[in-house]
């Protein structure tokens, strides 16, 4: 939608008819990297404080003058973001170079793109694809080759161990995930984000908003799914096998440091918004108000959208600091003997209920 | 398992890795995932303790014997003692037995809060380790009242202790039981209960009774394989006959029995006996009595040797102390029950997944200071 | 005076010696205090010298109350004595100990383990003494049976310069660490081990520090070692 | 296949219950929190005597002080230490429990003993320090002991005793004097007086 408005907005070159739509991409792009790398420091934020609450500590509560401090400890994400920029960075000797130095950029790369079609609000989306979240779902699986890359390149048995479970691990997550998405579109009959999002207004039960959370116990049960094997996706524990700190010292990254290291961090928060944002889209009525009829001007439709996000990242939050890591195979059986069979399951079922309820 | 042989790989664990518990290494032979061979190489922390023993007087043992077991001091203080007094023919004070008890009870709380929680951590769970130090640090708070050190106490002497009872110190130390109990229940729904936590040690690193015998293994490892062998009951030293307490053992409750959440879980259980050790010695607790009376002025035992055993929150402490008439001992050998948990590693570890190599690692608790001494 | 001095002073320390301190505290004058202290600590020294240099080995207390079962202890040295004559060295085991030769230790140790009187299915400690810079070795097993609950300590004693002792590592398992530790520190090969290397210090360390006559070496790897701390003299 | 249905339905239940004392813990921070701000917070040092007469100390053992007037030189705490971190050297004085002011030497005690020795050196190293405090208890003029409690009013020292350079650690108690300082010293008092 941006990108159009962009495209037509900016005078069209006679002899470069492509220039003018790399510059309305790039134009859409740097606030993008702006908002991740913004929300990213709000995240770290909110999981150092949220794990600190849990665990029965107050997290970072520097106080004074200086970066780290002020109050709260509001600026520790800075203090961190800038310690890593400036750290050394360190290529192993026995590394891939090319590859070692590819690698954080493809994974982040993987994360970045998918934000160009999220639904903020009614009018912010970079761009509304007809097949918009199939979009989101095919790129969101292209961070797998940068581990894979940042595994292999390390040269380092740790990594390889990392990088081959993280391979398997998203593999295997995009299926269910993927098959909950299918009872979505089964519903909607539509693939675009915003067609979605427009399906689930109005109410549903008599006093529930229509979003497709509440609406049959399937699309329930598809939502959990799809949620749970997004956390997979994002490597966050209990699925945080790839990086096990306990087992892998830190599985894909290990050799990874400073600045590169960085980027591996902001694309797993990357991630996780990308995974709770279309969750919040496809199930949670995305930037439809809880209300219906009531706060849907585009404004808040952006602080909709945002909190519903941000309350899926809580769960994630919260789900990490709960909860031990599984084993690998266990990992695979969840996910081939659990998930696999109750997602296509979910989509009889789904059918079945639309046959009979509509 | 490992029906597909593919190439070899070594992997080197340590001797800087999260989850060694100190400075271990461990040869790993993996085929992919799975363990084909480990050897666990040792001695990263060697600090020749028997070497420095039979330099030193027998007062200058004891904070030595600090530095072996530092995650329960108290115990190795307790089990130098009693060998000592034993080879000198003392007898202590009632108080000062009762100070001991209390203290290598609230140690052996504490080392175990600390294998909970740590091994908590191996499987991936950081919550329940902060919850299980925020309790220990209480203990030590005790431990600091009693004699000024948190960690490392040199608090049992030879014929005594080292300072008599604060006061006001039963108040606090039955302040931290009521605490404490309701506490064990919140660890078992958080960690203990919880499914992932049971997938990941329940039937995984099985330790038959037989090979736990023939291995050595002792304290909370042997009782989780269910071998009801506990010497504080079996062999009472010190003034243990005293106590009505149980000897939890483990049942294969969600696994095996001996497998890795069946040590867990003794350990759990043993917390709470220890607890009850605590009401029955803080009830009978001596009121009045000089703690130093029965020191003797020179620490000089007749000629011979004595082997002791106590019952460590590891396992089974023993000292081998030969006297040579001379204020250093002549020969000091401490034979330590992490030692010889460690060594049953390959036996139990073998076919399983890396992962779950970390996780039969964290359920033998080793500490390193004992091991390399 | 100073005769009536000597005199004090002697008493002092004579009432001293046989545990009676405030003979030498109540001595009102300083300068003879001190000299019956002297005096005092003198004639300690010289008694404990006497005690070690009379004798350097030392034995076994028999005054102990041990709690093991002395009854027990001898009846398995009776059995011993009964199934393997002439492997076990009477003279110098005693109540709390048996002494036997090094020979058919595997043997014995397998019988230790098996027979139904016995059942010594834990290995408890293996402790190696060196017991003198002139005299030999000695590994001393303290074994506990788990089903009859006794115990026994078994002890080898072999020759400084050609230490051998069969290895017990088949017949208890843990006996594969033990004997790599006694190995380590004294350099007694155990016979038919399958691994026998260092276990705490490196494999390159040369000596076996726990006999008497050890000595630190000077260098290792290039690095020299300290006998005198830093900036400390 | 009810297994597996037991298998799902443990695994919600007993995660469930996981997360839901996570959250209580989240949501009542306000009364558990443990947490010190450090150095705006400290922990209160436990007070209390310890045994023995050593009655106006506590026994947090934060560092060793030394009290150099009350000290004899009777080297029992170098005997003591287990690591051999404290260093004494004396020089003998010729009149016993006189003042050597020039050197600064106190003759007596606080505890009235006449002092044959100049203490000239007494170096104890805190890096080596295991704070076992075996030194303390055989000191008969009680002047070498752990500080940090209720003394800290008399010693400003308290438990927080970093240094930049290791070997400001190596605390040094007494001023070095050699024998022909004191010999000279003497000499000079004595003239003075006659």
């Amino acid at each position: 939608m941006i990108v159009d408005r962009l495209i037509d907005w900016l005078p069209t070159g006679v002899a470069w008819p492509g220039l003018t739509f790399i510059v309305a991409v790039i134009l859409c792009a740097v606030p993008v990297f702006l908002f991740i790398a913004v929300y990213a420091l709000v995240a770290i934020y909110g999981e150092l404080k949220i794990s600190s609450f849990i665990q029965d500590k107050v997290g970072p509560m520097g106080q004074g003058v200086g970066l780290h401090a002020w109050r709260w400890g509001l600026l520790q994400p800075v203090a961190d973001a800038l310690k890593l920029i400036l750290k050394e960075d360190i290529i192993p000797s026995a590394a891939d170079k090319k590859l070692f130095i590819l690698a954080p950029f493809i994974v982040f790369i993987g994360a970045f793109i998918a934000f160009s079609a999220l639904p903020f609000s009614q009018t912010i989306i970079i761009a509304d694809m007809n097949i918009g979240i199939f979009y989101i779902l095919a790129v969101s699986s292209l961070g797998v080759i940068g581990i894979i890359l940042a595994g292999w390149s390390s040269n380092n048995k740790w990594s390889l161990y990392g990088a081959m479970r993280s391979a398997a691990q998203i593999v295997s997550y995009e299926i269910p995930a993927a098959l909950s998405i299918v009872v979505v579109i089964m519903l909607t009959s539509t693939m675009s984000m915003q067609g979605i999002i427009q399906y689930q207004s109005g109410l549903v039960w008599g006093f529930l908003p229509n979003w497709l959370l509440f609406n049959n116990p399937f699309t329930f049960l598809a939502f959990i799914i799809f949620f749970i094997s997004g956390v997979a996706e994002c490597n966050r524990t209990p699925f945080d096998i790839p990086e096990a700190e306990s087992e892998l010292v830190a599985g894909a990254f290990t050799e990874y440091s400073g600045m590169r290291y960085a980027f591996f961090f902001l694309s797993e928060y990357a991630n996780m918004f990308v995974v709770s944002g279309v969750a919040a889209a496809a199930f949670m009525g995305g930037w439809q108000s809880p209300i219906p009829g009531m706060f849907d001007t585009p404004g808040w439709g952006l602080f909709w959208f945002m909190s519903k996000s941000m309350f899926l990242i809580f769960m994630m939050i919260w789900f990490r600091w709960t909860f031990p890591r599984l084993r690998v195979d266990q990992l695979m059986d969840v996910c081939w003997k659990g998930f696999i069979p109750i997602s296509l399951f979910n989509i009889f079922g789904v059918g079945i209920w639309y046959l009979l309820v509509g | 398992m490992g029906i597909v042989k593919g190439d070899q790989m070594v992997l080197n664990i340590g001797p800087q890795h999260p989850s060694t518990h100190g400075v271990l290494r461990l040869k790993v032979v993996t085929d992919g995932e799975i363990v084909s061979d480990i050897e666990p190489i040792i001695g990263y922390l060697h600090r020749c303790f028997e070497k420095h023993c039979e330099n030193s007087t027998y007062e200058q043992v004891i904070p030595f014997t600090d530095r072996c077991d530092y995650i329960a001091s108290m115990n190795n203080n307790f089990g130098y003692v009693v060998a000592m007094e034993k080879l000198m023919e003392i007898k202590v004070p009632d108080r000062v037995e009762y100070i001991r008890i209390i203290m290598a009870e609230l140690n052996r709380i504490a080392s175990h809060l600390l294998a909970l929680g740590v091994y908590g951590l191996d499987v991936g769970a950081f919550t329940p380790f902060l919850y299980m130090f925020r309790d220990r640090e209480r203990i030590l708070d005790i431990f600091e009242l009693t004699c000024g050190a948190r960690l490392l106490y040199n608090y049992m002497w030879v014929g005594g202790v080292s300072h008599d009872l604060p006061v006001g110190f039963v108040e606090t130390v039955y302040g931290f039981l009521d605490y404490f109990e309701p506490k064990l229940k919140e660890y078992n729904e958080i960690l203990t209960y919880n499914k992932i936590f049971i997938e990941r040690t329940a039937d995984v690193g099985v330790l038959p009774p037989e090979v736990a015998i023939s291995y050595g293994v002792s304290g909370p490892n042997l009782r989780g394989s269910g071998v009801k062998w506990d010497l504080r009951k079996d062999e009472p030293y010190s003034i243990y006959e005293r106590f009505d307490f149980d000897v939890p053992v483990g049942e294969g409750t969600v696994g095996t029995t001996g497998d890795c959440w069946d040590r867990f879980y003794v350990r759990m259980l043993e917390m709470t006996e220890s607890a009850k050790i605590l009401r029955q010695a803080l009830k009978d607790l001596p009121q009045d009595g000089d703690v130093h009376q029965a020191i003797p002025k020179k620490i000089r035992p007749p000629k011979g040797s004595i082997y002791q055993r106590t019952e460590s929150p590891r396992g089974d402490l023993a000292y081998y102390i030969i006297s040579d008439g001379t204020p250093q001992p002549y020969r000091l050998k401490m034979r330590s029950p992490a030692f010889t948990a460690l060594s049953v590693l390959n036996e139990i570890s073998r076919g399983w997944m890396l992962s779950d190599v970390i996780a039969i690692l964290g359920s033998l608790d080793i500490v390193l200071g004992e091991i390399d001494r | 005076m100073t005769d009536n001095l000597e005199q004090l002073i002697k008493e002092a320390v004579e009432k001293a010696l046989e545990g009676d301190m405030d003979a030498v505290n109540n001595i009102e004058d300083r300068v003879t205090r001190s000299k019956a202290k002297a005096a005092l600590v003198k004639a300690k020294r010289e008694a404990a010298k006497e005690e070690t240099e009379a004798n350097p080995d030392e034995n076994s207390n028999d005054s102990s109350d041990s709690k093991q079962d002395k009854t027990t202890n001898e009846h398995i040295a009776e059995l011993l004595i009964q199934q393997f004559p002439g492997d076990i060295n009477k003279e110098l085991s005693s109540q709390e100990h048996i002494q036997i030769q090094s020979k058919k230790w595997l043997v014995i140790s397998t019988f230790l383990r098996d027979d139904p009187s016995c059942l010594f299915d834990s290995l408890q400690c293996i402790t190696g003494v060196d017991l003198g810079e002139e005299s030999d070795l000695e590994v001393r097993y303290n074994l506990h049976s788990m089903t009859h609950r006794h115990a026994v300590e078994i002890r080898i004693s072999c020759p400084r310069n050609k230490a051998k002792v069969p290895s017990v590592e088949s017949i208890w398992r843990i006996g594969d660490w033990f004997e790599r530790e006694t190995y380590d520190m004294y350099g007694i090969e155990f016979e038919g081990h399958r691994d026998l290397k260092r276990i705490l210090l490196p494999e390159d360390w040369e000596g076996w520090p726990l006999r008497k006559d050890y000595e630190v070496q000077e260098t290792y790897h290039g690095i020299v070692v300290q006998k005198v701390k830093e900036g400390w003299e | 296949m009810s297994s597996y249905f037991k298998n799902i339905w443990e695994t919600i239940t007993t995660m469930m219950t996981g997360m839901r004392v996570t959250l209580q813990h989240l949501l009542s921070i306000r009364r558990d929190n443990v947490t010190l701000q450090y150095p705006e917070e400290r922990w209160p040092r436990p007070e209390r005597d310890i045994g023995f007469d050593h009655s106006n100390y506590n026994v947090i053992r934060s560092r060793l002080h030394v009290d150099i007037d009350d000290c004899i030189g009777c080297l029992k705490c170098e005997r003591a230490c287990p690591v051999d971190c404290i260093k004494i050297d004396t020089v003998k004085v010729p009149n016993r429990g006189e003042d050597i002011r020039s050197i600064g030497h106190t003759g007596v005690t606080a505890n009235g003993t006449k002092k044959a020795m100049v203490v000239s050196r007494f170096d104890i190293d805190m890096t080596e320090c295991c704070y076992c405090n075996l030194c303390t208890y055989p000191c008969p003029e009680e002047c070498i002991y752990m500080t940090g409690g209720p003394n800290s009013e008399k010693h400003e020292i308290d438990y927080e005793f970093s240094e930049y350079d290791r070997n400001d650690l190596i605390f040094r108690f007494a001023k070095k004097v050699s024998d022909e300082e004191i010999e000279s010293a003497t000499s000079v008092s004595t003239g003075g007086e006659s």
